[in-house]
């Protein structure tokens, strides 16, 4: 076993044991903060997919973040109202059911990340980074002055919404349905990463002419990796809605993919569990902080500013060296 | 609406985007030069801000705040680029995106730390303050003419600064190939140093400019570092002349879209859900305008390389 | 994020001031603005919070104070711990409507208190309403409606109003035209965080307008009027309390000298609790209070008030004892609506500079005893 | 005579001022290589593009398997099975030789949208990558990292890559570059055999080989192409010699 796969497995067993220590210790809002973690790190790893295997930096994956909360709240909105979220053609009513509206956030962004990265891809590079922000301030300037539902004040929703068999208001049993998630995230992303597809994508990344010269479209590669990526970071999106009981526009804006952007450069690009370590110490480091002084952000600051200066390739980079030739 | 305001309104958006270049135009060389991602150019922005307003404060003068705002950006930026920056050149934008987040952080909350969550107060200087009557009648205010003045004339400084001194050789030479500088026997450290800090002290001088009509807070930078991004990018990243190009653009979009859209949308709808339509589209024009120009040209307008 | 200030006040205080016979203490969660561009507005509301603690001197009262950065989802994670962990009875704090609808739903559906200090959006007065939300500043459209009146009253017969396109300022243009009654010359959102307003303005010259209404919070409000100021245009201005601050006029300077806007509060109104608060605040401080520290101030005294009466876990006893409020506060007098929104005078103020310093001064009322206009969409 | 499997004819590409491709016309047999030779800066690598498809001439026609392909893309004319090695390597440094060699396979088999199964336990793609690496004499390297290849090796792969495609014809830009003279022995054995598979059309600066292996040579200076014709007709060839084999000798 490689040192990553060791510090991996740590990783995922600590962040399962927190939550269950905090349930015995009676800290609820232990678990509440380790279910965060869970929640982000979910859509680092859908950002990961296109960043770190397909090499897109996208500054835009708030769009849907934001597009799978407002599937949460908008569907909610409507089930908790009791209003049909529409009558013609014919008759959708929203609904509480968290399976529901997990598929519809997927769905959603799914279809967004298919138009967004339709046109975006036709740039590379720096461009890319700023074509994908500019569609999530798109988005994010629509969101606040569409008054339909909350503009800026956003939606809430007062109670959490449903998952067959569970109760989802304790917060033990939110967290294992988004550590679960989380969890086959994990299991999928590593798997496309070995799949052909992958195997593809990963060499589109590293030189497109060779891709080209085999007869695989590097174009079309990268807008399936694009729709895979949108859509789980859509799911955390959903997730991240009901954790809160609440979305707003805020979830679009540039500072949220910048957010997800930085667990995972923290944890080290490109690495499977890259977004869990960075959204970890990210949460611990605001934790922590906090409680320092007024001005914590300097520290902040500081402290993120000595990782990329000292520890190249983020936080697995740093423990688990270069990364091994696959197989 | 009347031929005149039409007028006046294109003004604005050409001032507007002379003020948005101010900031660009220091960002985009440092890209070009040094191939920089650098998030903490709005705070730049902000350090040129407050050292104005608090030079002025202290000795009245509003002419020794904008020099005091050119000092303070350019010697932070220098400090920054030999600290921070300089380590950051081989990596990929990555960690420079990282790196300078957290450079937002420090000097966001620096600055609350030494001059309090409060607005700063920075005013234009009387000569320069209250309307003159432009030839049709126009009245438009003074310190906007000035500033559409200076950025131009900053503008053309830059074109020359790039053009005709041994500077601009250097940087010409950077831009193209870096191994080429060393080559030439250039001190590349000393280069970047200096175009950082010439990059700093222009976002700096564009922030005290920019504050005497704005609000000097904390946080005013990361709107115009957004813009700024928008505009260099529309521009194509490294051109000055882009830049320049992009920020008249962006100006006039805005402007003229945020006027002429709640109007067009008062034709076919009730007055007050046209005002929502069209602010609301409004809002998002200048984003959609940055999607249109990558579509069509996907490294911007002059921008040579992909 | 997460900075515990807990301040526990010394217990060796317990040689107790009068009426403080019952021992449950009570502890309040406040999350608020600390850190960021909004900071101004929060640390007002926490100082004059915390003075008005410090004045009682009672004991069993403990405040846990932290930064929201202005963000909705990390208030909901502050009130999640406050509810979760520190067991708070009562939530306070929040600054901005929006995250005040992220927050207080959900924490008065879980039986906490919550005591607005400074957000009062339509939907948590109206229908959103609860037993356990009590707003001891204003509905967001108030100090809107009240320029609405005072517009009449000064035979403004002509406005051009504008806000920026989010919610708040949708219920802002609105509050206006609730009361004004002239015509209007123009109706504009601006983009939320706009600097610059040289369009909006050209409008308004071009208009034939005889005022100007507006609505722009923070810097906002900065910006447009010192363009607004130095572009010629000499229409009376005529706004909300929130973009002639104490906190804000320093920085906007002579430009904002005469301009009419209305408050619930100034510094001069004339009762003791009011004297010896602005006395006090500045002994304190270092600085004039502003219409911020003022609410966090009576918040504070609400609850003190309330404590004097009620244990905190009965909380229907607790609940009337807020309602009643009973207490000093520095508006004059004060009391809570059906929908536990104040009814309250609302003054006009002009900016005026006394030695190096801008503030206000209380011209006239412009609305008296007024309640807000949901109150009737409110069943509790 | 047979139909050629790759012609171009009379393209030309212009690049500002500069004429890189001046009407240039050529085509490749079946069983031949033939031999693009010419002094550095001829427009040998913008030709090869354009019959690549990375670069689309201005005007003139490339022709392959009997249609015409001048419109089409670089990923149409590879499944049309035009097999290409490159100059500088393009190959996923960070992956193993194997990796690499299975992309090729997977090109081949134009299923690359499959995500969950991992490709390395795809049996037919790898005994298809694996045929390849062995005939290229890097089968014993298969689990090393790429970029830990030498520059030889390296070329041995680019070849490898190609062969898994099963190509209609080859173009390979430069394979002997960096092979030191028992890797390049061993090569033009190879290419020698290769030919029956599929022609070549072969870019090389190593005379020796070129002399060896070529059916045909064509010779490309300044974008024009001043001959071609056996290795006889070249050798004495008054042009040639003038313009460019006298440099050399």
């Amino acid at each position: 076993m490689s040192r990553e796969t060791i510090f991996n497995a740590v990783l995922a067993l600590g962040l399962l044991l927190f939550p269950l220590w905090a349930y015995v210790a009676d800290e609820p809002f232990m678990i509440t903060l380790a279910t965060r973690v869970a929640i982000l790190a979910l859509a680092g790893v859908g950002l990961n997919i296109a960043l770190g295997l397909g090499g897109l930096v996208s500054l835009g994956h708030a769009a849907f973040f934001g597009i799978g909360g407002y599937a949460m709240g908008i569907l909610a909105h409507h089930a908790q109202s009791y209003t049909p979220l529409m009558e013609v053609p014919f008759l959708i009513e929203g609904t509480k059911s968290m399976p529901v509206i997990w598929l519809v956030a997927l769905a959603a962004s799914a279809l967004a990340a298919l138009v967004i990265g339709a046109l975006s891809l036709r740039t590379s590079g720096v461009y890319f980074i700023m074509i994908t922000l500019a569609f999530g301030q798109m988005l994010f300037y629509f969101a606040i002055s569409w008054p339909a539902y909350g503009g800026e004040d956003g939606l809430s929703i007062y109670v959490r919404n449903s998952f067959p068999g569970l109760n989802t208001l304790d917060p033990i049993q939110f967290f294992l349905i988004a550590y679960v998630i989380l969890a086959a995230a994990l299991m999928f992303a590593a798997m496309l990463a070995k799949s052909p597809f992958g195997l593809a994508l990963n060499a589109a990344r590293q030189t497109a002419e060779r891709v080209e010269t085999i007869g695989i479209t590097p174009y079309r590669l990268r807008l399936t990796a694009f729709v895979i990526s949108g859509a789980i970071t859509g799911l955390a999106g959903a997730l991240f809605a009901d954790l809160n009981r609440f979305v707003s526009p805020s979830m679009f804006s540039w500072q949220t993919s910048g957010e997800i952007m930085i667990f995972i450069i923290l944890g080290g690009v490109a690495r499977l569990f890259g977004p869990v370590a960075g959204a970890a110490l990210f949460i611990a480091l605001e934790h922590v902080l906090g409680g320092l002084s007024e001005f914590w952000h300097i520290y902040l600051g500081l402290l993120l500013l000595a990782v990329v200066l000292y520890a190249r390739g983020g936080i697995i980079g740093t423990l688990a060296g270069r990364e091994v030739a696959h197989d | 609406m009347s031929f005149l305001l039409l007028i006046e309104q294109i003004l604005n958006g050409l001032q507007f985007g002379v003020m948005l270049f101010l900031t660009a135009a220091g960002l985009t060389l440092v890209f070009g030069v040094m191939g920089l991602i650098n998030l903490a150019h709005g705070s730049l922005f902000m350090i040129g801000a407050f050292a104005a307003a608090a030079t002025a404060a202290a000795t009245g003068s509003f002419v020794l705040g904008l020099a005091a705002s050119l000092a303070a950006a350019a010697a932070a930026g220098a400090l920054v680029e030999m600290l921070v920056i300089r380590r950051l050149y081989n990596r990929d934008h990555l960690d420079q995106v990282l790196a300078t987040f957290a450079l937002i952080l420090i000097f966001s909350e620096g600055t609350r730390w030494l001059f309090g969550s409060f607005p700063l107060y920075l005013n234009i200087p009387l000569a320069l303050s209250g309307p003159v009557t432009l030839p049709g009648g126009i009245e438009y205010p003074l310190y906007r003419l000035t500033i559409i003045a200076v950025g131009l004339l900053i503008a053309l400084g830059l074109f020359l600064l790039i053009s005709r001194t041994r500077l601009g050789v250097q940087i010409r030479a950077g831009e193209s190939d870096r191994e080429m500088i060393a080559a030439l026997g250039i001190d590349i450290n000393r280069l970047y140093t200096v175009v950082f800090a010439l990059g700093a002290g222009l976002a700096g001088l564009a922030g005290a400019l920019v504050g005497a009509i704005q609000s000097v807070q904390v946080g005013m930078g990361e709107p115009v570092l957004i813009l700024a991004f928008v505009v260099i990018v529309i521009g194509g990243i490294g051109s000055i002349k882009g830049a320049l190009i992009g920020s008249v653009l962006v100006g006039l979009t805005d402007t003229l879209g945020g006027v002429l859209l709640p109007e067009t949308f008062k034709l076919f709808m009730d007055p007050a859900s046209a005002t929502a339509v069209g602010s609301a589209l409004a809002s998002m024009l200048i984003y959609i305008l940055m999607a249109v120009v990558l579509i069509v040209r996907p490294t911007g307008l002059y921008g040579a390389r992909a | 994020m997460m900075k515990t200030k807990s301040l526990l006040l010394a217990a060796t205080a317990a040689a107790m001031t009068a009426g403080m016979a019952l021992a449950e203490p009570v502890k309040v969660g406040m999350i608020t603005t600390l850190s960021g561009g909004g900071a101004g507005l929060g640390i007002d509301v926490r100082d004059g919070f915390m003075l008005a603690v410090k004045q009682a001197g009672n004991p069993d009262i403990e405040v846990v104070i932290e930064d929201d950065q202005r963000k909705p989802d990390i208030a909901v994670q502050l009130a999640d711990r406050m509810i979760q962990s520190d067991d708070v009875d009562i939530l306070t704090g929040i600054i901005w409507s929006n995250l005040a609808m992220a927050v207080v739903p959900s924490a008065t559906a879980q039986g906490k208190f919550y005591l607005s200090p400074n957000a009062g959006p339509s939907a948590l007065a109206g229908k959103g309403c609860h037993p356990n939300y009590f707003n001891v500043a204003w509905q967001n459209d108030n100090l809107h409606e009240a320029a609405g009146a005072y517009a009449n009253s000064a035979g403004l017969k002509n406005s051009f109003i504008l806000a920026p396109n989010y919610p708040a300022g949708q219920d802002a243009l609105a509050g206006y035209k609730r009361m004004y009654e002239g015509e209007l010359a123009g109706e504009i959102y601006t983009k939320l965080g706009q600097t610059d307003y040289a369009a909006e303005i050209a409008q308004i010259r071009a208009s034939d307008a005889d005022s100007v209404f507006f609505f722009l919070p923070g810097g906002m409000g900065i910006s447009f009027l010192k363009q607004y100021a130095d572009s010629g245009v000499d229409l009376p201005v005529v706004g909300p309390a929130f973009s002639f601050d104490q906190g804000i006029l320093q920085a906007v300077g002579a430009a904002a000298l005469g301009v009419k806007n209305t408050s619930q509060w100034n510094k001069d109104i004339d009762n003791a609790a009011n004297k010896a608060f602005v006395e006090s605040f500045e002994a304190e401080y270092g600085r004039l209070p502003s219409l911020y520290a003022s609410q966090g101030f009576d918040t504070a005294n609400l609850i003190l008030s309330a404590m004097a009466k009620a244990d905190v876990k009965d909380q229907d006893a607790f609940r009337e004892a807020l309602r009643a409020a009973e207490f000093d506060s520095v508006r004059g007098e004060f009391k809570f609506g059906p929908n536990h929104h104040p009814i309250q005078d609302i003054y006009v103020r002009e900016v005026v500079q006394e030695g190096d310093v801008f503030t206000n001064k209380i011209l006239g009322v412009a609305l008296e005893d007024h309640a807000d206009a949901y109150a009737g969409e409110c069943k509790m | 005579m047979t139909e050629p499997v790759l012609s171009v004819r009379n393209v030309s590409r212009k690049f500002g001022a500069l004429i890189a491709s001046n009407n240039v016309s050529l085509d490749l047999r079946p069983g031949e290589i033939h031999a693009l030779i010419g002094p550095n800066g001829a427009g040998k690598s913008t030709l090869i593009k354009q019959i690549a498809g990375g670069l689309r001439p201005d005007s003139g026609e490339v022709h392959f398997l009997g249609r015409d392909v001048t419109a089409l893309s670089t990923v149409q004319r590879a499944r049309m099975g035009l097999g290409r090695t490159f100059q500088i390597s393009a190959l996923a440094m960070e992956d193993t030789v194997l990796q690499n060699a299975m992309l090729g396979a997977l090109g081949a088999g134009r299923r690359p949208y499959r995500f969950f199964r991992p490709v390395l336990k795809d049996r037919d793609l790898r005994e298809v990558a694996e045929t390849a690496l062995d005939r290229v004499g890097l089968l014993d390297h298969a689990a090393i990292r790429t970029s830990d290849l030498s520059h030889g090796q390296r070329r041995q792969l680019e070849v490898a890559v190609a062969l898994t495609l099963k190509p209609r014809a080859f173009i390979m830009d430069e394979p002997m570059a960096g092979l030191g003279a028992s890797g390049s022995k061993r090569l033009t054995g190879f290419l020698d055999e290769l030919r029956h598979e599929a022609p070549i059309l072969l870019v090389e600066h190593d005379m020796d080989a070129v002399f060896a292996l070529a059916d045909r040579i064509s010779v490309l200076v300044y974008g024009e192409v001043i001959a071609t014709g056996t290795v006889e007709d070249i050798r004495n060839h008054a042009e040639v010699r003038r313009a460019y084999l006298g440099e050399d000798a």
